[in-house]
């Protein structure tokens, strides 16, 4: 049988390469044009340990993992006890296990029956020894048989194999192709494409394989962000990394901090310099960095802050996704702080929002903050490769000769809230800034009557900013009653929600806005005002995004929340299933 | 462009004290110590002979960090603490600014402690002037890390019994590439070593022992008077453990004078050296760039 | 004319002493039991410069200030501009200035003549150098003037003033004694009582004058918190300043932290090993403190957070009140956060809700945060004693002897979600805390299944103690149709609110959760559901209240927002108009 | 109540390390230098003789700091940089305990540095056990505050440039009152030295080089090996100013061993210290403390 997406999972402990073989999978399908998405899982060790990926590869765009797998390569069951949550089998799924490791596999594995797996005993090791002369090549036998499978070209596998272990010398590199070949020669035997759905494709452009991080980094170059200051911390370390090396390219400052609030200050003042700043960093650091965000937003200085989320509270569970950052990025910092927050909803579209944060904030002058989550910051996707001759963003408007007379750094003519500003060794534009509420020149005040001005214009440009940028992303039915609304890495899992639900004949739609703060009230309202009953969808076991939808929005009744903790991927059968029983209750 | 050298003549004379000064009136109270090193800054900066418009002087929350409001330069009052990561930003977006750090024992010594010794191994290209009062004044008298042992003040109404820090000492720690300390009844030294340390290339630190009168008593200028004392004229500046010796003396007397400096690379400089060392991999188009991530 | 309340203005520089007027006039009145509420305002100076009190005194107990002043003395009408907004007066007011200072005052007055203001000018000065010796004493000789005005005792002034100056030598304090009679002595010769309505009283037993820090502070005490650490901030050092001098008395720890992050962690330090402990701030404080809150919450160690809440964003205006730290105090910390926000409503409320804030920490396991504000922490009350004898709170449950076989400190047992404890140096209970995720023994895990347990026993938490002590003050007319919601600071403006629409022909009521977080929403959504129109009063540009209420009810569309920036008390009178406003477009 | 005193023989003699070691297996990677940091502190807390119930190991965040997870202790595996103020929280509420704080050089000389110099000031009677392997071990390799010049980690493509930090010359400006440096290679050394910290009255740091080999290279501990030197057995270790230079050689030695020690009073004395002086002013029932507050 022909098929037009197939998913697969693997998982090995330490030794077994289940995370190579994985993006080797992805390259070779990029290669190819084929669409692609993996996700890898990892156990607590540092090195080594158990690991699995999850690869979903498709003819047509992907943006959702896909629920269950057709395809199983176990290396050891008992690894796969611990991924059993991520790697739930399709009924009737192929399993290909490892013979020689665990001869009474069949028995042995914890499947259930009635999940009616169909099992193929595979001496990988054997093969890998005899072809490769290593048994540790068996990851590449398995690489072999998989891209068999899928149709994929051996040739391709070659050059990316080549370039993978090239530095380790050529042997080694061929001794790895072999074992492949080893292995797509042992599925075509077995016959493999009569037991499971072959992938059916023909030939497009090569794709990007990349990471939602990386995809983020690059955005930031592109846009001219010139300054990056940061801390470690998962999962969002490899944005910095990435900067570290590709910035100073074209001339940007990078620097590794001390903490977390030390790297937000580091911005603010590059950014109120005149340099395009950014900075990352996950939930305990976004923590961190709240008391400096909220003077970046009172000393109007432009900034992106990337949050690629895990789970919390506290330390939380590091290596798994959440989106439970959500009211700390709108509300974290004291006081009625100023900050437009938007939320990327797959690898790509990290490049894009990365840009836009950094348009929205040069335009208005306010930090922005952007939240992404493990989810897309570590999975691998094949997207259609970036223009790199995107302009950069325009800089802020700078204040004109005739202006900087009894300069107005925050002069409240501009109707809009905007001020013109200078960039740092303008002659004639000294001023003083300050996280003390100030007037137009900046000097300190502590009046009521100028504290609510400023006020105002600071919340005018968030508005403004809305107004300007401020954009939903809408799929599905027109005539749906039924609406879906999730945000950020949702946006995948909704779509396929929304077309399940189109065929199972509930007319649904669903909405996932890209500004979150402010938002764009008026077509989240206008969109659930057309449904008889709206699920909110999210990872957040507080349903953040529930009471934040209600709190912004009127005749919110009809809306309920599906809302449970992260550490585990949404599923299209879970958000179907939830509908369902809505659906009973709003109809009995 | 113009960049701060080790020259000894102002490099444009036509700058003077009062181009410095805002038209902002201090709020400090009558004979707080910090107008004494209010002076001394525009003067320093009259002496390198920068433009103001070259000049950013960057404070956090004190009484001596509203500073910066009283220069006519590029200001920024900013948060408790935070000076020196901010200061940091501005000199690698603006390299050839000249950039101050300003503010008192608390905010650099307590709340912002932990960025003075990254401030220092980076050798980041600011001057870093810390105005000890050794009281929180701005909060209306509460203990700093630097009040004596004994005191009292409105936290330690039994007497203060933390062991003070030194901040020079604690600078030497730190690998700060020029340190010294002053005491704002010696104003002539004032701005030489404010001065001196503006020309430094590389991270200065300037501890001056500036008293509250509020809030730690009239008498506490008399009193330092009594006890401060030059480093001697063969007094040698390129020995780091000489230099922690002569600053963190024991026997009552508090030195003043520049106990370090040494030249080495800047964070400036060593931005530099890395983009070329970037560079030097080739790909460094965007396109090229991107193309890592092509299959 | 006699009344049973008083509202009087005090303004001048430097020298001229009126907060210290202000400060006795209080403790008189406190003397003879009256009930009186002084507010102080400053410039920005840190000592000397214009400063400014307000009081009210009344027979009968108030929350509020008073809308408009019946009386002003003014030493400087160039001081008074900078405290017009605060100081605004009655038409036909009387207003009493230093004939000496400014002898054209009357035209000088900046007062709009429409105000009809009746001028009396007393040569403060001339009579303090005939009493006293010392002009000087001129704060004296109007405590004098004011005593009268209030039919104060003079005994009693004469008692407080030797209190107050003893330390200064005996002499010192006859003089100013001196300079009180003659004030007193003019104001009966000018008959003043013929001009101004006079306080009617009849004497009853002494009161307290406390400030809303120091009675937080002493509510910590009674309920034997025995650790503090801090570090100063505007507006709530004092609550530091008093428990260093009082708690060593009782055998506690104090500690002035090097900063914020320290303190929150320190108390989390304290608080794991046994103790009650606490640590209080403001704005910038709470938002270094987030990281720290999240860990206390989830390694659920019993604590105390309170913010004497300023203006905000960034430093804003450090000595000025608002009530605008309200979503970071619920949401601010990353991920699904666990804690309770309570907030006082007055001085002596400050009290109560510090101890309840400790009976909660307590009994749930979690740091409870405290919201005060500049307005109570740093306003004088009269109140009545608090009772020394209060227990202290009950002391968190303690696994017994049989639990600690295998001791399970995240225990999942109890379905309130608190696990037994244990206190340090437990033979037996010896336990692994973190903020990382997991298991009922406290090791880390990083499994979905757990971390939705867990999250689900740390809001369970929440939760219970919402219902066990989740509290709402009601107040005003049964039948209301028109209600008013506020929170904290504002109960006794909103009270006032609600007795002058009442007044007008209105019927109102008003509620005032004292349990913000999680919110007793079935009490605040009855309360709601009975009215034609709800408006919802508060101190915060964005409208956090306003916001979070939407988010936690349902049907709010009959709900609108009152809100307006701080560093400027609410009064009735913009309340009563707002109403107004209201209804004409609801009734419209 | 269990007092920890200078004596040299165990308290409790009935524990024995394995008394302290905890069921949970560690994960750290093979080879790692925690392994023989972890197996030290039990022998040490057995040598010393307290049990297992009054002590409490705290830390941060960091490969190393999951060490409270291996001690059948107390354990608190806080966040990241703030152990040192959590274990000042413990001690004080539980002064009789036996508090050690530990945690890696990112965690105590990066994110937590704020903190060391107010531990080290206040002398708070813990022990602080920092696990210096140069790298973020944890996140998988970026560079710490005490990664050489030159080296190359994931956030120094090009090598890094900024002057490392040395956390026992930092101890000895802080005013810590025992400071001493060892090295995962020398067990027995590094045994007597966390027994001798535990014992020390005050706070006392001990900096271990701990080498992490998956992300500094298995030739790291030989590389060590070759540096280290003993401290003379003539070395006094009551000067200051002395231990500063022994600490910071620049011959491309490391000492090792004691650098400094002085017994001062400690933070839990001066609370008792504080209260005498408190309650001596009489007046200490809740009933006269709030009698302040009548007019
Ligand atoms: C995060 C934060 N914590 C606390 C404060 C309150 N605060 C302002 S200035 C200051 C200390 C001032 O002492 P110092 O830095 O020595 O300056 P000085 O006023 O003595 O010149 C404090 C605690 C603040 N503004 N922000
Ligand atoms: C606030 C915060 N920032 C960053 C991190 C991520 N993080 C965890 S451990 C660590 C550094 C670990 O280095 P070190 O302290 O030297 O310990 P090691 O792993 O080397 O033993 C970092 C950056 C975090 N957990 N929390
Ligand atoms: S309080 Fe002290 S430091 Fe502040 S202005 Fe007054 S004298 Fe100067
Ligand atoms: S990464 Fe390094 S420090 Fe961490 S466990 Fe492995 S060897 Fe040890
Ligand atoms: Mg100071
Ligand atoms: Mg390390």
């Amino acid at each position: 049988m022909n098929v037009n997406e197939i998913t697969i999972g693997i998982v090995g402990s330490g030794g077994d390469g289940s995370i190579t073989c994985g993006e080797l999978l992805t390259k070779a399908a990029a290669r190819v044009g084929l669409y692609a998405l993996l996700l890898k899982s990892f156990g607590p060790q540092i090195r080594g340990g158990e690991s699995s990926v999850r690869l979903r590869i498709s003819t047509h765009p992907i943006s959702y993992q896909g629920d269950r797998l057709d395809a199983l390569v176990v290396f050891s069951w008992n690894e796969y006890l611990k991924f059993q949550d991520v790697l739930a089998l399709k009924t009737g799924a192929l399993v290909i296990h490892d013979e020689t490791a665990e001869p009474d596999y069949s028995e042995k594995a914890p499947l259930d029956p009635s999940m009616e797996a169909r099992y193929i005993h595979v001496p990988f090791r054997e093969l890998a020894e005899q072809s490769a002369g290593d048994k540790l090549a068996k990851n590449m036998v398995m690489l072999g048989m998989i891209s068999r499978m899928l149709n994929l070209p051996l040739d391709d596998l070659e050059k990316i194999i080549y370039a993978k272990f090239s530095k380790k010398g050529d042997e080694v590199a061929q001794a790895n192709h072999k074992a492949t070949e080893a292995g797509a020669e042992y599925a075509a035997k077995l016959n493999i494409s009569s037991e499971v759905p072959t992938l059916d494709w023909s030939p497009r452009p090569a794709k990007m394989v990349i990471s939602g991080n990386d995809a983020a980094a690059c955005g930031a170059l592109t846009a001219g962000c010139r300054f990056f200051a940061g801390y470690p911390i998962t999962p969002s370390t490899e944005v910095m990394e990435w900067l570290m090396k590709e910035l100073p390219k074209v001339g940007g400052k990078v620097v590794q901090t001390e903490d977390e609030i030390s790297a937000m200050n580091m911005v603010i003042g590059a950014g109120y310099a005149g340099d395009m700043a950014m900075t990352a960093t996950s939930g305990p650091g976004l923590s961190l960095k709240q008391e400096a965000i909220g003077l970046a937003g009172m000393a109007e200085v432009p900034c992106v802050i990337l949050d690629v989320q895990r789970c919390g509270p506290s330390t939380g569970v590091p290596t798994k996704s959440e989106q439970s950052d959500l009211m700390a990025a709108i509300y974290g910092t004291h006081g009625d702080g100023v900050k437009v927050v938007l939320a990327p909803n797959s690898v790509p579209d990290c490049f894009h929002v990365i840009r836009k944060a950094f348009e929205i904030a040069e335009a208005y002058q306010l930090p922005v903050l952007v939240l992404s989550d493990q989810f897309i910051g570590h999975r691998s996707e094949t997207i259609d490769p970036f223009d790199p001759n995107l302009p950069p963003v325009p800089h802020r408007t700078l204040a004109e000769n005739g202006q900087l007379e009894n300069f107005k750094r925050y002069s409240l003519e501009n109707p809009n809230g905007v001020s013109p500003a200078v960039t740092l060794s303008t002659q004639g534009g000294e001023h003083l800034v300050s996280g003390i509420e100030h007037d137009e020149t900046g000097r300190p005040v502590s009046s009521y009557s100028i504290h609510e001005e400023m006020n105002r214009k600071r919340h005018t440009k968030m508005y403004e900013a809305m107004m300007q940028f401020g954009r939903v992303h809408e799929f599905g039915a027109d005539d749906a009653e039924i609406g879906l609304i999730g945000w950020g890495s949702s946006l995948g899992v909704l779509e396929e929600a929304v077309e399940r639900c189109n065929k199972l004949g509930f007319k649904a739609a669903g909405l996932v806005p890209e500004m979150i703060h402010p938002l764009p009230a008026e077509a989240v309202q206008s969109f659930i005002d057309g449904k008889q009953h709206v699920l909110v969808v999210e990872l957040s076991y507080q349903a953040q995004f529930f009471r934040y939808l209600k709190s912004m929005l009127n005749h919110t009744d009809r809306m309920t929340s599906y809302a449970r903790s992260g550490a585990k991927t949404l599923t299209a059968e879970e958000i179907v299933h939830a509908i369902q029983q809505r659906q009973e209750t709003v109809l009995a | 462009m113009t960049m701060v050298t080790a020259a000894t003549q102002p490099l444009r004379p036509e700058f003077v004290p009062a181009s410095f000064k805002s038209e902002l009136k201090p709020i400090w109270c009558k004979g707080c110590g910090n107008y004494a090193v209010l002076t001394p800054i525009h003067k320093a900066l009259a002496e390198v002979g920068v433009p103001p418009h070259e000049v950013a002087v960057i404070s956090g929350i004190g009484c001596s960090s509203r500073i910066p409001g009283y220069c006519a330069t590029y200001g920024f009052n900013s948060i408790h603490g935070r000076a020196l990561p901010i200061a940091t930003g501005v000199k690698l977006a603006k390299p050839h600014m000249t950039v101050i750090a300003a503010g008192g024992d608390g905010d650099g010594l307590s709340i912002g402690g932990g960025h003075f010794p990254h401030a220092g191994r980076r050798n980041v290209d600011i001057t870093y002037i810390m105005m000890d009062n050794e009281i929180y004044g701005l909060t209306k008298g509460q203990a700093s890390p630097s009040t004596p042992v004994g005191d009292l003040t409105k936290t330690t109404p039994y007497g203060s019994m933390d062991r003070p820090l030194d901040a020079a000492s604690l600078a030497l720690a730190y690998n700060v590439s020029f340190v010294a300390r002053c005491f704002v009844g010696e104003g002539a030294h004032l701005v030489q070593t404010i001065t001196e340390a503006i020309r430094h290339p590389g991270f200065a630190f300037v501890h001056i022992l500036s008293p509250c009168p509020t809030f730690r008593g009239v008498d506490e200028f008399k009193e330092i008077r009594q006890h401060i004392e030059f480093l001697p004229d063969d007094y040698k500046t390129d020995e780091r453990n000489a230099a922690f010796t002569a600053a963190s003396r024991t026997d009552g007397k508090i030195s003043l004078g520049v106990f370090f400096r040494e030249e080495r690379a800047t964070l400036v400089e060593n931005a530099d050296i890395l983009s070329e060392k970037a560079k030097a991999k080739g790909k460094n188009t965007i396109q090229e760039i991107f193309s890592q991530f092509m299959p």
